[in-house]
């Protein structure tokens, strides 16, 4: 492929790791659904251009898919609920955002060395891709385990799934592909409408230990 | 045929004279004690008078005794005689010498203080319980001490057949060893606690809180009192006929009727010394507090086990 | 494919159950189809030993290694099926499910069949992932059906770990692809586990297990592995207890089936090494912390998912461990641990309904109360502590004689932790079955049909295993290297 | 054929075991199911007997590729002599004494498969089929101890039994995982052809004594013995002390005798140790008991130490190849298996008859039973003086050989096991002479003196299945004991499989006596001991009863003039054994004496109390149970966190392989 193609494909998949930290930076609920919005179109941006580059013209769903549903009907319906669940704006996080953001430096080096050291004989692209996809998921990890807001957990295991996204379609000619964003997709609106069923306000358990240890009678 | 019958009346010989000397023995003891303490003491005869009289009383039991109460005198009179008279007096190279070495001698005397202790506790007095508890007690220290003199003995001598140790320790060409001498002294320790002598228990005691042996045979009296009395005197008889034999086996090697004779007297001579030595050794001291008597036969245990210890290094030295 | 294709029906029939209990009322009806539709997917399992395989597709794969998994799931789930039936009844009656409810599960339960079958016969890794997500997704729901606090709580937290577990496993799988991709080519093809594995060699070994990591870390989580397992007991003690079956019985093993599968592609590329220790490792965990874990249980069901847990380490070290005799013994352990723990969950459903309660501490002397019961669950509690001469004992004796005779250091910590589960296990079987007899008494009306048959099972495996078994699993233990 | 007819014992066994689970809870079956599990018994016995060739067998069990291997040599026919007559005893007892049974139903299932499995264990022969059998074996008497269930002290036994099973099982897994290497062919005749390096060696002896040495009852292995044989049945009682620490043996000789092939000496210096320490520590155990069953159970550990210091001996002999005495060492051990077994079964029977007849086992209750069951108390005194090593009965007999055995260490060429040999004889004479003390105490308090409480004084004689069957093994104690030869005669075969020699024949030699050596060493004669001490014995109260008064005045006991009536001031156990404590049990179990004495001219009663410490159990199993417990505790808290604490440990899994792989050398 052309050295401009192999850029704006890099282009894309850094400027996806690059909002996965601005989503790690977020203290504010609201801005975070935006950020987050901001991830899915960048990653539908990035799809399109794989779908163009490989013309692969199913991905283009793929695309479609993360436009659509990730970046305007989740955020909306997430602003909805945190507006009807009256939840706290502020976003609790586990030791400060400082050194949450070494935390991601670290993951994102780690990921470079990782992938770097094992694809040997995969095409450039394909490298970058995958490298950036696995710094992507690693840092939704660490929002989901940094997170004390269960609204921050969801947006972590979304950005995580975008990951795996860029990592899919970053795979030339992997097939399944469009099944697998679909299913993805399924699985988060059963997080989406769970958070909403189950009035998960504060945190994914809203029932502390003590609780917890009187239901199941695990303590006397 | 003539060997046979020769060994035959040698040993039926043997019993008869052991339990003929027994009561004499102890009756010169006492002769012995009384002199030393500047009394006239008993005539020598007098412990057969006791036995004959005892045995014409009738003998009065417990309501509740049971019939071991009964049998033991008797169990225990026949252990110790069948003991005593397997062991070589006045002629080594008994018949039936074979049929227990020197260890079912032990075990032989050791059921018969098995019977008597159960004896003592047959009746359900607590005079009896102490006797039989306190007796066992000594026992388990004096019966392993015993076990280490056999095994001194026996790694010298290379057998444990107390005729074989005899003979062999009779040709002089085992000398004088530290191991002999440390047994010799545990054999003796053991042999005053084991026929109830002073420093151990009195025989002469009925002060309750101090007997052992007396105890056991309180409720004991008539002819089974006498079984028990005789089978006590048989004991030490037995005790000193063993050491003069293993440590003075001199006059005891013969089968010819004259060399009998001279074994019979030979064997006086040591009985008539080991008892001067028993009565004047009982004067000289007093009797023990009866928790120092696990110490004393702790002290017996240890010189046995040294004994045999000490036998084991110098075999391995040559 | 023409004509009558196991395969494809072991996967057609309980879809159409499935769509067929989701309408029709009367849980009678529905339980009783439930069982019908169990019984013919078991039925045409068996059928594949006997017709003629038809080669292995680009979707779907009958070989040696996953025709056992397959009869052993048609197997335990239609037992589980007959349980379930005796079972339900008796939460109807105390109100703790509505028939609309019991709808939903009886539908979901044959949901789950299809998507157990689908991922053992799946020849295609994406596919195979799909399905388990699937089978996951019907879990959830069911083990959340109470409704109550707890229940739901339990569900969501196997929710969201299973998720994670899912993207960790498809992150391996798109791994795998890359690595086939220089050798086999775009396409579906390089996700075809047939042609993977007999290219495998070609493939670059490091890729390989970066992917074996990603996917032992997320289809262990689905097999309950230590520090993966936490959804794993809640999930056991707050569903309802036929789910709580299948999940120890079959739903773990289909979780370790899939990390097996990728195991013999990595043992198929001599350059990759590190599956074995990987394994190992994680099973060495799993079996320790799991046996600690046994001691501080109150709650019955949560106790024995814990146990699941150690076996399921145990399984793991197993096949880490590799070498004939280990991975016979993993095969064997696997099947054995399948019916033995059904079976004892079918005894603790009917003891907990007996006694109204799952405390451990409420429920004591049940030899005295319910006889049948208590010796069922002494006999089940003997097999699964891994006493002859039931089967567990053999794929123990297997496990750790031959560890020791290789790794004697591996052993004692495998030694220490079976013990200590052991003493575990054996002081709560006490409590449970001996002693003055608590709580209610009064006789359950239940089937105990298919506890003894998996104990018999047991048993009968224990003393004497059929030749053709014997067979798979050397040949199974054979590819796994 | 032998081993096929064992076989069949065996099935027809478990036959009898699965008609029983149906009988149910009808007391009627169970006189049936005993005779039937006893005459089942006797059958390998008359086929050992008739010399039926021995021949292995093979059947398609156990493991697929090896399948379940039996055979029967030299060794095992004798222990299964032993199991055998041990099970056909106990199920003519049981005839009588099942009738009292409360729970028949938790007993009778398993009392033949119990005796099925021990069978098994002694015929196996390859490695899985043993262990199969062994843990088998400690399944069905797990069940026969927890048939009483309701009593609290039984379930904390069964639980310590079953778990100490289970490490004993697993030690001996990991030693035949050894013993056969990685191939996996756990058939004992391929690992007689396995050579281990002297490690591994040493390391498959540890874990046999481990294994074996904690079924036997070794000290400090020995904890689940007292707890468990007297919770039991007593007829099972009798079983699991008599005959199944017997298999245990046999474990431990199978292993280290005849797989492992000749070892290094030091070996010896380990079990000759274990030997002395276990038979002087069971028997000062058992001094300080005052429950009669539990008493038993404490001199089967003591008993267990003698045969252990003989198997020592024998294994130092045959490292330094001295046949003869490796034979003689080994031949006394073995003795004392089959004797121990005799009365050890024989004092369990009078241990359950006294508890049918008064519903006691604690002997501080009973008392006079002499003349309520005069003849279960004959029997239990034969009993007594077997156990206790007196002549003329077998017990004595054993101990002889070992002391012989030892009389011979000083040719061993290593000096530790020189200095050792002596110091197991002192320990062993000194055991013997406590284990005669002891049985003092157990018949004195309990048949002896005056009853202490009302059901010892209603106590009535048991039922005759019972007295037959301990009149049968009294009666073979005293054969056994007058008749020694034949005993070491038919031990030769076993001596010379597995320490190439035997000791010269002794059914030649002169008047019957045993000669194991050579006439001029030592010999002893049971019979002529017998005779004579009978002869005089009769001779004695003949004479007197003929020539001096046989009249007999019963009266008030005399008690130094102050005969106290109440049962009260008779010696208790705890009093008997007072001595005793003083002397040894200051040390060995921290024996304390608190004393109260009220101040000069109070009324009030002084108090006594002696405390003791079991220093084994103290020292030893609690600090392992409460570090499982700690652990237990720490590790719980992972049962508790949060669903992103969860997620937590997920990350770190899932970064720390990350790590691996990125920083693993390529």
């Amino acid at each position: 492929m052309t050295e401009l193609s192999f850029d704006i494909a890099h282009l894309l998949a850094g400027g996806l790791v690059l909002v996965s930290f601005l989503l790690l930076y977020q203290d504010r609920i609201y801005a975070l659904l935006n950020v987050y919005a901001a991830h899915a179109a960048v990653l539908a941006a990035s799809v399109a251009w794989q779908a163009y580059v490989q013309d692969a013209p199913h991905l283009f769903i793929t695309a479609a898919i993360a436009l659509v549903f990730k970046a305007i009907v989740v955020p909306t319906a997430l602003h909805r609920i945190v507006a009807r669940l009256g939840i706290h704006r502020q976003i609790e996080t586990v030791g400060g955002v400082g050194p949450t953001m070494l935390a991601g430096m670290a993951l994102v080096a780690l990921s470079l060395v990782v992938m770097l050291k094992v694809t040997g004989d995969a095409d450039p692209l394909a490298r970058e891709d995958l490298a950036f996809a696995l710094s992507v998921v690693l840092l939704g990890l660490l929002m989901m385990v940094t997170r004390r807001n269960a609204v921050g957990q969801v947006v972590g295991f979304m950005s995580m799934e975008n990951g795996l996204v860029l990592a899919a379609t970053g795979a030339k000619g992997m097939p399944l592909v469009v099944e697998i964003s679909v299913a993805f997709s399924i699985l988060i609106a059963f997080i989406v409408i769970g958070i909403f069923l189950f009035r998960i306000r504060e945190r994914f358990d809203t029932v502390d230990v003590a609780a917890l240890d009187r239901f199941r009678g695990e303590r006397q | 045929m003539a060997a046979l019958i020769l060994g035959l009346l040698i040993q039926a010989l043997q019993m008869l004279v052991v339990l003929a000397t027994a009561p004499l023995l102890t009756g010169f003891v006492r002769k012995v004690k009384a002199r030393a303490l500047g009394r006239r003491g008993p005539p020598l005869i007098q412990p057969y008078r006791d036995l004959l009289r005892l045995t014409r009383k009738e003998a009065v039991v417990a309501e509740n005794a049971s019939w071991l109460f009964r049998a033991t005198p008797y169990l225990v009179f026949a252990g110790t005689w069948v003991a005593a008279s397997l062991v070589p007096t006045f002629a080594s190279g008994l018949m039936f010498s074979w049929s227990a070495d020197l260890i079912a001698i032990i075990a032989l005397l050791g059921s018969a203080r098995f019977f008597l202790a159960l004896a003592g506790m047959d009746v359900g007095t607590a005079f009896g319980g102490i006797g039989s508890s306190r007796e066992v007690t000594f026992a388990s220290l004096a019966e392993p001490a015993m076990i280490m003199i056999v095994f001194t003995l026996a790694l010298i001598a290379g057998s444990t057949q107390l005729s074989t140790i005899a003979a062999i320790f009779g040709q002089s060409d085992v000398g004088l060893r530290v191991s002999l001498g440390l047994a010799l002294i545990a054999l003796i320790m053991v042999a005053i606690a084991e026929n109830g002598r002073i420093p151990v228990d009195n025989p002469a005691t009925h002060l309750e809180l101090t007997m052992v042996h007396e105890a056991m045979v309180l409720e004991y009296s008539g002819r089974h009192l006498a079984a028990l009395e005789l089978a006590a005197s048989l004991k030490l008889l037995l005790y000193m006929s063993v050491i003069a034999c293993v440590f003075v086996p001199w006059g005891i090697e013969a089968a010819t009727p004259a060399a009998i004779l001279l074994g019979l007297g030979a064997w006086a001579a040591k009985l008539a010394a080991g008892g001067a030595l028993l009565a004047l050794f009982e004067t000289s001291i007093a009797k023990m507090r009866v928790f120092r008597v696990s110490n004393f036969m702790g002290a017996g245990l240890m010189l046995g086990l040294l004994a045999t210890l000490l036998l084991f290094v110098s075999r391995s030295l040559l | 494919m023409t004509g009558f294709t196991p395969e494809i029906a072991i996967l057609v029939i309980p879809l159409v159950a499935a769509a067929v209990l989701a309408v029709i009322p009367g849980y009678r009806a529905g339980a009783l189809l439930n069982v019908l539709a169990c019984a013919a997917t078991l039925l045409t399992a068996v059928s594949l030993f006997f017709i003629e395989r038809s080669p292995p597709g680009t979707y779907f794969l009958v070989d040696d290694l996953n025709v056992v998994f397959i009869v052993l799931t048609t197997f335990v789930a239609f037992t589980t099926s007959i349980f379930s039936a005796s079972y339900i009844g008796h939460e109807l009656e105390t109100g703790r499910l509505t028939p609309a409810y019991l709808r939903f599960y009886h539908a979901m339960y044959q949901l789950l069949m299809f998507g157990m079958n689908l991922s053992l016969t799946a020849n295609n890794i994406g596919l195979m992932w799909v399905a388990i997500e699937l089978a996951t997704l019907t879990t959830v729901l069911m083990v959340g059906i109470y409704r109550t606090h707890e229940a739901l709580e339990a569900a969501w937290k196997y929710f969201i770990l299973g998720s994670v577990g899912i993207a960790l496993a498809l992150f391996g799988t798109i791994l795998v692809y890359m690595a086939a991709l220089p050798v086999i080519g775009e396409g579906i093809d390089a996700m075809v586990w047939t042609t993977l594995i007999s290219r495998a060699a070609g493939f670059e070994p490091a890729l390989l297990e970066l992917a074996f990591v990603f996917l032992l870390l997320g289809y262990g989580t689905k097999a309950g592995l230590v520090p993966l397992h936490a959804w794993l007991p809640d999930a056991h003690a707050e569903g309802p207890t036929p789910i709580s079956a299948v999940l120890s019985g079959l739903l773990l093993n289909v979780a370790l089936y899939a990390v097996l599968r990728f195991k013999l592609l990595l043992a198929a590329n001599p350059g990759t090494f590190a599956a074995g220790p990987l394994m190992a490792v994680l099973g060495l965990a799993s079996l320790s912390f799991a046996s600690f874990m046994l001691y501080r249980r109150r709650d019955i069901k949560r106790m024995f998912a814990y146990s699941s847990i150690e076996h399921m380490g145990i399984i793991t070290f197993a096949f880490g461990m590799g070498g004939p005799l280990a991975n016979f013994a993993g095969l064997l352990h696997m099947v054995m641990h399948s019916l033995t723990k059904s079976g004892i969950f079918f005894a603790v459903g009917h003891i907990a309904q007996a006694k109204g309660t799952q405390k451990i501490a409420d429920i004591r002397g049940l030899t005295e109360s319910h006889p049948l019961l208590g010796w069922g669950l002494v006999l089940g509690v003997v097999a699964i502590a891994g006493l002859p001469p039931l089967g567990i004992f053999m794929s123990e004796f297997l496990v750790v004689s031959s560890t020791f005779a290789r790794q004697p250091l591996l052993a004692i910590p495998l030694v220490a932790g079976l013990l200590i589960g052991f003493g575990a296990l054996v002081l709560r079987l006490q409590g449970l079955a001996f002693g003055a007899p608590s709580g209610a008494s009064a006789p359950v009306k239940a089937s105990y049909v298919p506890m003894f048959i998996h104990f018999a099972l047991v048993l009968v495996a224990g003393l004497f295993l059929p030749r053709p078994l014997v067979e798979w699993f050397e040949h199974i233990a054979r590819l796994l290297g | 054929m032998l081993t096929g007819v064992v076989l069949a014992s065996v099935a027809a066994q478990l036959v009898v075991a699965v008609i029983s689970v149906a009988s149910g809870r009808r007391h009627a079956a169970s006189p049936f199911v005993y005779a039937a599990s006893a005459i089942i018994c006797i059958a390998p016995m008359i086929a050992l007997l008739s010399g039926a060739e021995r021949g292995a067998v093979t059947l398609p069990l156990g493991l697929p590729w090896i399948g379940a291997h039996f055979a029967v040599d030299a060794l095992s026919a004798f222990f299964l002599v032993v199991v055998n007559l041990g099970g056909a005893a106990a199920g003519l007892f049981a005839v009588g004494y099942g009738r009292h049974e409360a729970a028949p139903h938790r007993v009778l299932p398993f009392y033949p498969a119990f005796l099925a499995g021990m069978n098994l264990v002694v015929v196996a022969n390859d490695a899985f089929t043993f262990l199969v059998s062994w843990e088998f074996m400690s399944l069905t008497s797990w069940a026969l101890v927890m048939a009483h269930h309701r009593e609290r002290n039984n379930a904390f036994a069964g639980y310590v039994y079953l778990v100490m099973a289970g490490a004993g099982t697993l030690a001996l897994l990991l030693a035949f995982g050894l013993l056969a290497g990685a191939g996996g062919d756990y058939t004992f005749d391929a690992i007689r052809q396995n050579q281990l390096s002297p490690v591994f060696a040493g390391l498959v002896l540890t874990l046999a004594l481990l294994g074996a040495g904690s079924k036997a009852g070794v000290v400090p292995l020995h904890v689940w013995l007292p707890l468990a044989h007297p919770a039991a049945p007593s007829h099972v009682s009798a079983l699991m002390s008599g005959v199944m620490t017997k298999v245990a043996v046999y474990g431990f000789i199978r292993i280290v005798f005849d797989l492992m092939g000749t070892g290094q000496w030091w070996w010896a210096t380990l079990v000759l140790a274990l030997g002395a320490i276990t038979a002087v520590m069971g028997v000062l155990y058992a001094l300080m008991q005052h429950d009669l069953k539990r008493l038993l159970a404490y001199h089967t550990v003591e008993n267990i130490g003698i045969i252990f210091i003989g198997l020592g001996l024998a294994l130092a002999f045959r490292a330094n190849g001295m046949t003869l005495a490796a034979a003689l060492a080994l031949t006394a051990a073995l003795f004392h298996v089959l004797n121990h077994s005799l009365f050890k079964s024989l004092l369990f029977f009078g241990a359950g008859a006294v508890l049918t007849a008064t519903g006691e086992r604690d002997m501080e209750h009973l008392g006079g039973l002499i003349h309520r069951m005069p003849a279960t108390a004959f029997l239990f005194l034969a009993g007594c003086v077997a156990i206790s090593a007196l002549p003329p009965l077998n017990g004595f007999v054993s101990e002889w050989l070992t002391f012989q055995a030892i009389l011979l260490s000083p040719d061993l060429q290593q000096w530790d096991l020189r200095m050792l040999a002596p110091a197991a004889g002192a320990l062993l004479a000194l055991s013997a002479a406590l284990a005669a003390a002891c049985f003092v105490k157990a018949y004195g308090v309990t048949f002896l003196g005056r009853p202490r409480t009302p059901v010892a004084a209603g106590a009535t004689e048991t039922d005759r299945f019972s007295l037959a069957a301990m009149g049968i093994f009294a009666g073979i104690c005293l054969i056994a004991g007058i008749f020694p030869g034949v005993v070491m005669d038919a031990l030769a075969p076993v001596t010379q499989s597995l320490v190439g020699g035997r000791l010269p024949a002794q059914s030649g030699v002169a008047w019957l006596s045993i000669v194991p050596i050579e006439a001029g060493r030592s010999s002893y004669n049971g019979l002529l001991v017998f005779l004579f001490i009978a002869a005089s014995t009769t001779l004695a109260a003949s004479a007197i009863h003929r020539f001096a008064s046989r009249a007999v005045r019963r009266a008030p006991p005399w008690d130094c003039g102050f005969p106290d009536p109440s049962p009260a001031t008779q010696y208790t156990a705890a009093s008997f054994a007072q001595p005793i404590r003083r002397i040894y049990g200051t040390i060995v179990f921290q024996a304390r004496e608190h004393v109260q004495m009220p101040p000069p001219g109070s009324l009030a009663p002084a108090h006594f109390a002696a405390t003791l410490r079991d220093l084994v159990w103290d020292e030893l199993y609690q600090p392992v149970a409460g570090a499982v417990g700690i652990a237990a505790d720490r590790l719980n808290r992972f049962q508790f966190l949060t669903v992103r604490r969860y997620l937590a440990l997920v990350f770190g899994a899932l970064v720390i392989l990350l790590l691996l792989v990125a920083l693993w050398p390529p």
